[in-house]
């Protein structure tokens, strides 16, 4: 399915906590292009807020590096959200992405990050390459509130 | 963010309001563990009646306060969760950690 | 004075209308680290609407082109704003700074724009090079609360 | 961003709620003029009470309204502006193209 965006932004921030409620703010002010519902627009909040602190907790623990977050909106109602980082990357994202698995034991981490955005997003796909750093990719169509009336 | 902490009859209750992540957890969990520290109490109620966003931060500070609370002998409720939370809660299965109550709106409830 | 900033964001998106309102949206969502007033806030969101519709309306009028944003936090609780484009620039800069003045008559711009971001903002600077583009940063400095309440 | 039209006595009033920019504009603008130039009133009454956010557009759309009634010897009233649009409306001189007016908040009053 190759459809052409009819919106993008790119946003890029330092990988410190504070930023971590402006990175899901960024995306959800953009997203409301889309009228989502307050439901809708609270799931792809929670999703981008797991996909940037895995950025800030593991791929950048203790340096501070870059998170980008590109997101496009499609005609049908989709959006893509994909969040990158620079960082120490992931070697076995099978694993990583287990339910309940996490490497962090000083923080109080869940290891329900990717759980999370598998549940809150429509399709999730996670790419990393060891010491070079990790892509995590969502979508999740905004159901039209027209249609929606109509049927 | 902000916590504000009650106790009674040897409970204490910690009310939550703003949005729960990574970089808030981090306030919360110094402010509870701090008083609950001094205090030891037997039941620690967690209440999310004012918490209008929270990530699997959440579950990690509810899944820590379980721990220190078993340190001596004390238990967890959490309580008040809306629905996304709830959501996030049932996938963790924390129901297997600490008692979940749904009503606990007057805080005079709180036995 | 050369600062170093203590957090920093970029964000960029295409030059269709409506972004006006997510191009504010996003620098409010990161200005709220300094605990602005909502006053101040408001007076910062003005600004960058006006700057990001100018890139709309005269930079790459006709045509959609991206908008590039640099917000830069810093420790004495001053944010700078740079605001940026590749469109066709501006010949003469002190000229197009005169309230009132305006080149556009199809939209009804007012001509107002470069004299609200100055009266909003502490400080202004616009350069630009026709066919090239135009960049306008902008500060201001956040009054601390604390501060505020002890003086 | 949304309009409400009222007519009374050949008098219209448009009650303007939201954020008015660029964008938001267009869309007043072209509610506004399609009953305008239907009714043809002799005073148009732009009520701001309604509106959170609005940039230089705003200015721009009083003006070219101030435009369109002149053509048919109407006038412009504007109503109801916080301190931030008061401000942009004084950076902009409109007191010398229509009357601006403070309290108008109960719509009985636009006699
Ligand atoms: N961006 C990332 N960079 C490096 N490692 C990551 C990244 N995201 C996730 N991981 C790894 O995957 C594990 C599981 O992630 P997750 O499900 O989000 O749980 P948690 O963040 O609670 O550990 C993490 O503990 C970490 O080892
Ligand atoms: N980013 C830009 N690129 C090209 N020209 C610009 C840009 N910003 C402003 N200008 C020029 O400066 C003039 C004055 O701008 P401004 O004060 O914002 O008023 P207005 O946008 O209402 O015309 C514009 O009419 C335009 O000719």
């Amino acid at each position: 399915m190759i459809m052409k965006p009819t919106n993008e932004m790119t946003v890029s921030f330092l990988s410190c906590s504070a930023n971590e409620s402006f990175g899901r703010a960024a995306v959800a002010a953009f997203a409301a292009q889309l009228d989502p519902t307050i439901d809708e627009l609270s799931d792809i909040k929670t999703a981008v807020s797991e996909a940037v602190t895995n950025c800030i907790v593991h791929a950048y623990r203790d340096t501070i590096g870059v998170i980008y977050i590109t997101c496009k909106l499609y005609e049908n109602g989709q959006i893509s959200i994909r969040i990158r980082d620079k960082g120490c990357g992931i070697e076995d994202v099978e694993k990583a992405m287990q339910p309940l698995f996490t490497t962090s034991d000083s923080e109080e981490r869940a290891g329900l990050g990717f759980a999370v955005m598998e549940s809150f997003m429509d399709t999730l796909r996670v790419t990393s390459k060891p010491g070079k750093g990790t892509s995590v990719t969502m979508h999740k169509t905004i159901k039209r509130r027209q249609a929606e009336k109509n049927t | 963010m902000s916590v504000r902490l009650l106790l009674k009859d040897g409970e204490m209750t910690a009310i939550l309001s703003g949005e729960i992540d990574h970089h808030s957890a981090r306030e919360i969990r110094g402010e509870v563990d701090e008083a609950a520290s001094k205090v030891k109490p037997k039941r620690l109620t967690l209440d999310f009646s004012g918490v209008q966003f929270m990530d699997s931060s959440g579950i990690g500070l509810v899944m820590g306060r379980c721990k220190l609370m078993q340190m001596w002998g004390g238990s967890v409720r959490i309580a008040n969760l809306n629905p996304k939370i709830e959501k996030i809660v049932s996938l963790a299965g924390l129901n297997q950690l600490c008692t979940i109550v749904k009503d606990v709106n007057d805080h005079e409830a709180y036995e």
